[in-house]
């Protein structure tokens, strides 16, 4: 037995809608109309959020805030597989994620204007704040799901990483616990080209991410991810293998970064702006509007009461963002511990000589009562 | 001491088999117990801390994991953020520099950046301390960075009775608690335990001797040594000498540690860690702060030196051993 | 000051254009010099650190890396070792917990484990402290960490002379150098800095202006805020305010800071991070230790709170600021 | 374009020489008879060098030691590829590899008594010292590679890691940027199938080890790593690539642990001896000797004869071993910083004043000197 080849692996790529939205049928995932349509509101509305908040940024309204434009498809759909039970964690490019999640967005503006107020996901949901340090929340998932494994009701964890985490350490021993103990998950790597100004072509030199699966066991899948149908499709199956016991999966979508990193980023210092041109021609939402059309879902008049319907809609999430009171300086020693330690009494009582030392007397009961659990 | 309930019956055990009964006792009471670390299942721990526990309670809850750390601490915090109570091992102390991202980014923030709605109660339990003739990274005593990182609690036993009780607690805490186990006293710490289930109350020093001359306070193995060192003042000086082990470095027992000190007026720290930058740094500074006007001398660090750690041939020349502490607190009582 | 050769010439620059500029001499100067970290290359570094290097020295020697700091971290280890001078930019503080294994492991270990044969002549640059309105893990003080590890040596410049002259010492030293550079000051710190090369010494203290009544110790951008304090206790107080900063933690001016504790015999330290266990402990440790009959007060520490710092908004009641430091100096110069 | 193929790989596996000594003509490398007999003498004498280190800790003459036997095809072989100057860090096992780099072995053993002066590698060798936090060299050496390409001069970095290991993010991390920067860097994962008391079933759930490499672009390829001709044929192509200036390969030596994890381990509490019997029909000595003696290279007085000198050779290195003296405890100071700073000149002192404290005055003279540099 001399030089056999003892493995072999092909990686695929999953494509449904192309880009000028003609649909591969025999790839077409069973999709009710109604979540079609779900899909089409879900990408127009966070487009519009997008860009909103990026004038928010712009007039001084909000904190640094990272685009999510041209990955729709990959943050909104996924999240249309999953119960409210499973666990959730996106990135921080995530908003997309957490709306599609039912996540009302005035707190993810509280969020990105530094108030810990925004961490607020709909009661019920096991949506988990996404990790600034990137992909240190991998290894977690894999718990995540461990625990769904253990409670042995079908549940799932799902989570996200950009292509430039995915050259994280975290990403190998997530997989390789996934994978050795079989966990319910679904790792996707929303790969849109860019890790802030480092290319897609800068992390592994391989030709895929997806493939990096086959060396922990765990099955890899390539996808279209400016093709909702074929981020439903992949997902929905991972989803559906997990719950049955089948193990774990990881989704590369393939999808683009249209706008800067963050508002603080100037992507033209570091990149081509007829690659960007490419990728506006493979845009999520146009195709999936002709495809909604030619299926005779969707119109110009649904698309103008939509766009009138999401504009009130971000007028009121905007509203109810503004419309916070400064947050109580206090509300940081809640729930740092479930009873806080003689340490931490102390010291926010030095706090609020302080805010007294700066404010005299009455601040304490001018400011908004103190929230969280204390001590 | 705090004893939530003792039962009459004890038994004498050494300080790995305390730790060895805890997590026994825990994984029979509370089905979301488990373990997981590398070798604790079918091998029951290189030090024989799990020894029998992957027999009698099965792979699902005493799991052998991949060689991975990271792996380790972050699936353990994700299963205790799950419902779960992991209680997770790290081999060595010498090789918690490769959680420290989980641990600093993460353990201790996950309840507070969620704002009290989810929270990781897990154990991280790790050897401690030198003079075992192991190899380099095998000797570490890393209290400190984890004693600077917020939302943690910071335990480590000297006694057998303390070991099972605090570990009890520790699994039972709400909050992600760093649990220490001095791996020089496993085998050489014996003493009574009650045989069933009771826990000691996590945030409490021990005072292992009263004394009026001069406080040694200190923590882990060092209490042996101490309790030497003390013998000798007492004998060779005539001085009198209170020894508090900490117990728990995080939340800190500030009022034993000033109770002591405002008593003797003299205080020696004794620890096995670098010296700068220690926990000792941050007692002494308290008891500075705190108790100045009762001072009757500068308090004192006896600790590791600012290297690396000799290989274990010299490594009696890098941890204090009783001489060290003696000189020491001479200084101090003839300041 | 320690000034190696200090020309004539002199420009007013930004701090962060300091650092720019000693890079940019030091990879003149020295080919064994390089540049490694996430975005340094085409995109000049997220403050601007490395702006235009990569187009004047090429990708071979100013690299953009992928997103793996560990392979930041222990590649940069290995290019030392191997005769290169390596400066790696871990992208925030923040996310130097990441690197804590090759950090406590291996950076200042290794000339001491190959007895000398081996060493890590590399700098690893990061920002540090807050105030810049970012997410979570932007505005960290992690100095107590490295601190508290052996062998590797710890700067932190607060103006833009001092940050090219340490940073090209930095470059230049034989041994590891952990660079902070308070991001707060990145473009509001401006000064004369000399055109040309030059280097200050490592481990000396600055003393930003003399006092008698009481000594603030501090670092990083708390020098300013520190600054601030201190017109404000003059005005209002009538006291005379001494302020030190220390700019290089590891290894300790220790002279300058008992000479200054000696002569004013009162003493707050002010300082960004989680004050327990903090840099500040050590100071104050180390002033008991050696000065305590020269006290008239308890050295007092201001320092953040032990809890995970609060989104941004709240920062600013996290991190000390001018009227923390005053109530903590009036305490003190009443005691 | 729908479900597509976008990447394929197949993992080979090489045998040259099978278990009972039969070779595979057609893949024979090229390799001189005289170093044949090197592979055979090196892996003959650190197998016996071995065996008297067991029984040295057994009585009480030497610390914890890990076993190599087994491994010493995988460990001796890889070396003869290289150059002095080529960079090697093997694993705390790596016993053989550094015997094959020319170390004297008295070193090894007062390395494993834990004295610090065991760290000593020839004079002119780019050997550095395993890491004992295991993994943690993996990116260091992709440096070491790095530092090799700036040098020019088609040096290469060589390094071990165990099946255990390779689930560390570090081997992660290391094998992005060695494919990324096609660093001349060999990786060698000597799976001996355990990790202490884990199987390597244990670690990922992929068949192979080998074909993590597909993930990163890097060359991968799986070998019988009882066979020295196989592991020389990989390794000696693996270097000349690198030195080409073609890149990283991981090589997954596939061995087995045939005694304890070390001295301090008992691996009947983990293992069935039945498993250990079938490894012991595939050993690395016994096929090498078989195929040396066919070719009428090797017979029984030689082998005599080579059992003879290694006896006398392990004897003049245990001598030299046991006859050093106690360390000067003050050594430990020495070679902290290339100047060591104020601190710990005091510290030092303080260390002096203890030793004279327990010993008397004349201690300080009558300890060997101090060695090293100070201050
Ligand atoms: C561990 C860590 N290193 C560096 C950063 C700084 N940083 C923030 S986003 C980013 C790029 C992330 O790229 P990618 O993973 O592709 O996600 P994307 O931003 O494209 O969604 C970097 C380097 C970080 N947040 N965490
Ligand atoms: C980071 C780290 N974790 C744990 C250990 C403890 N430990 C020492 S050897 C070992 C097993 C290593 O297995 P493998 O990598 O397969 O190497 P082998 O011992 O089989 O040569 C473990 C877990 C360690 N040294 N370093
Ligand atoms: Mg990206
Ligand atoms: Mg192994």
């Amino acid at each position: 037995m001399p030089l056999k080849t003892v493995a072999s692996c092909d990686v695929k790529r999953l494509e449904i809608l192309s880009a000028d939205g003609r649909l591969d049928k025999k790839l077409m995932p069973k999709v009710s109309n109604a979540l079609l349509l779900t899909m089409y509101r879900l990408m127009f509305q966070i487009r519009k959020f997008d860009e909103r908040a990026v004038l928010l940024q712009r007039s001084g309204r909000l904190g640094t805030y990272p685009m999510i434009t041209g990955q729709e498809a990959t943050q909104c759909v996924p999240p249309l597989c999953l119960q409210p039970s499973d666990w959730v964690v996106p990135t921080y490019r995530g908003g997309g994620v957490y709306f599609a999640r039912g996540m009302s967005m005035r707190y993810a503006l509280l969020y990105w204007a530094g108030d810990d107020r925004g961490t607020r996901f709909p009661e019920g949901n096991n949506d988990m704040i996404f990790s600034i340090p990137v992909g240190t929340h991998l290894t977690q998932v894999a718990g995540l799901a461990w625990g769904q494994a253990f409670k042995g009701q079908g549940g799932v964890a799902l989570t996200y990483c950009g292509d430039g985490t995915s050259s994280k350490g975290d990403l190998h021993e997530a997989l390789t616990f996934a994978g050795q103990f079989k966990l319910p998950a679904i790792y996707i790597i929303e790969n849109n080209g860019w890790a802030i100004s480092v290319p897609r072509s800068r992390q592994a030199a391989s030709p895929t991410l997806a493939q990096k699966a086959w060396g922990y066991g765990v099955a890899g899948i390539q996808v279209d991810g400016n093709d909702a149908l074929a981020v439903y499709a992949a997902t929905a199956s991972a989803v559906a293998r997990a719950r049955k016991g089948g193990g774990p999966t990881l989704i590369e979508c393939e999808t683009y970064r249209m706008g800067h990193h963050t508002t603080a980023d100037d992507a033209t210092r570091y990149r081509n702006e007829k690659d960007v041109e490419t990728w506006r021609r493979k845009d999520p939402l146009a195709r999936m509007r002709t495809f909604l059309t030619a299926r005779a879902l969707w119109d110009a008049a649904k698309e103008a009461a939509l766009a009138e319907q999401t504009r009130t809609w971000i007028d009121v999430e905007v509203k109810a963002y503004e419309e916070h009171p400064a947050p109580n300086p206090l509300n940081m020693f809640a729930d740092n511990y479930a009873t806080a330690p003689r340490a931490l009494i102390e010291q926010r009582a030095e706090l609020e000589e302080l805010l007294k030392f700066k404010g005299g007397a009455r601040i304490l009961t001018e400011l908004p009562a103190a929230e969280g659990r204390f001590p | 001491m705090t004893i939530a309930s003792k039962p009459a019956a004890t038994q004498v055990l050494n300080l790995v088999s305390a730790v060895n009964q805890a997590l026994d006792q825990a994984l029979a009471k509370d089905s979301r117990v488990m373990l997981l670390g590398e070798d604790v299942g079918r091998n029951g721990g290189v030090f024989r801390a799990t020894e029998g526990l992957w027999a009698k309670y099965g792979e699902r809850r005493v799991v052998d994991t991949p060689l991975a750390e990271i792996g380790i601490m972050g699936s353990a915090i994700g299963l205790a953020v799950s419902g779960m109570r992991p209680v997770a091992e790290i081999q060595f102390d010498g090789f918690l520099p490769s959680v420290f991202d989980q641990v600093v980014c993460h353990l201790g923030r996950i309840r507070s950046r969620s704002r009290g709605r989810l929270s990781v109660p897990l154990v991280l339990r790790a050897p401690h301390g030198g003079l075992i003739h192991a190899p380099e990274h095998h000797s570490e005593s890393p209290e400190a960075y984890f004693c600077h990182t917020p939302g943690i609690k910071v335990v480590i036993p000297s006694t057998p009775y303390d070991a099972k009780g605090l570990l009890l607690a520790a699994i039972e805490d709400p909050d992600p608690v760093v649990f220490f186990e001095p791996k020089l006293l496993y085998r050489s710490a014996k003493g009574e335990v009650p045989t069933g289930y009771y826990t000691l109350e996590i945030g409490k020093a021990r005072v292992v001797k009263e004394g009026r001359d001069l406080t040694l306070l200190t923590w882990g193995a060092m209490t042996v040594t101490c309790e030497r060192a003390a013998e000798r003042l007492e004998r060779e000086d005539g001085a009198s000498i209170e020894i508090i082990d900490l117990r728990t470095l995080t939340p800190l027992d500030i009022d034993a540690v000033l109770g002591s000190v405002e008593k003797t007026g003299r205080c020696v720290i004794a620890h096995e860690a670098p010296n700068t930058g220690s926990w000792a740094a941050e007692l002494s500074a308290l008891i500075g702060e705190r108790a100045l006007l009762k001072l009757l001398a500068p308090v004192a660090r006896v600790g590791g030196w600012d290297i690396r750690m000799p290989l274990f041939r010299l490594e009696p020349y890098y941890i204090p051993d009783a001489d060290r502490i003696v000189l020491a607190a001479r200084k101090t009582l003839n300041f």
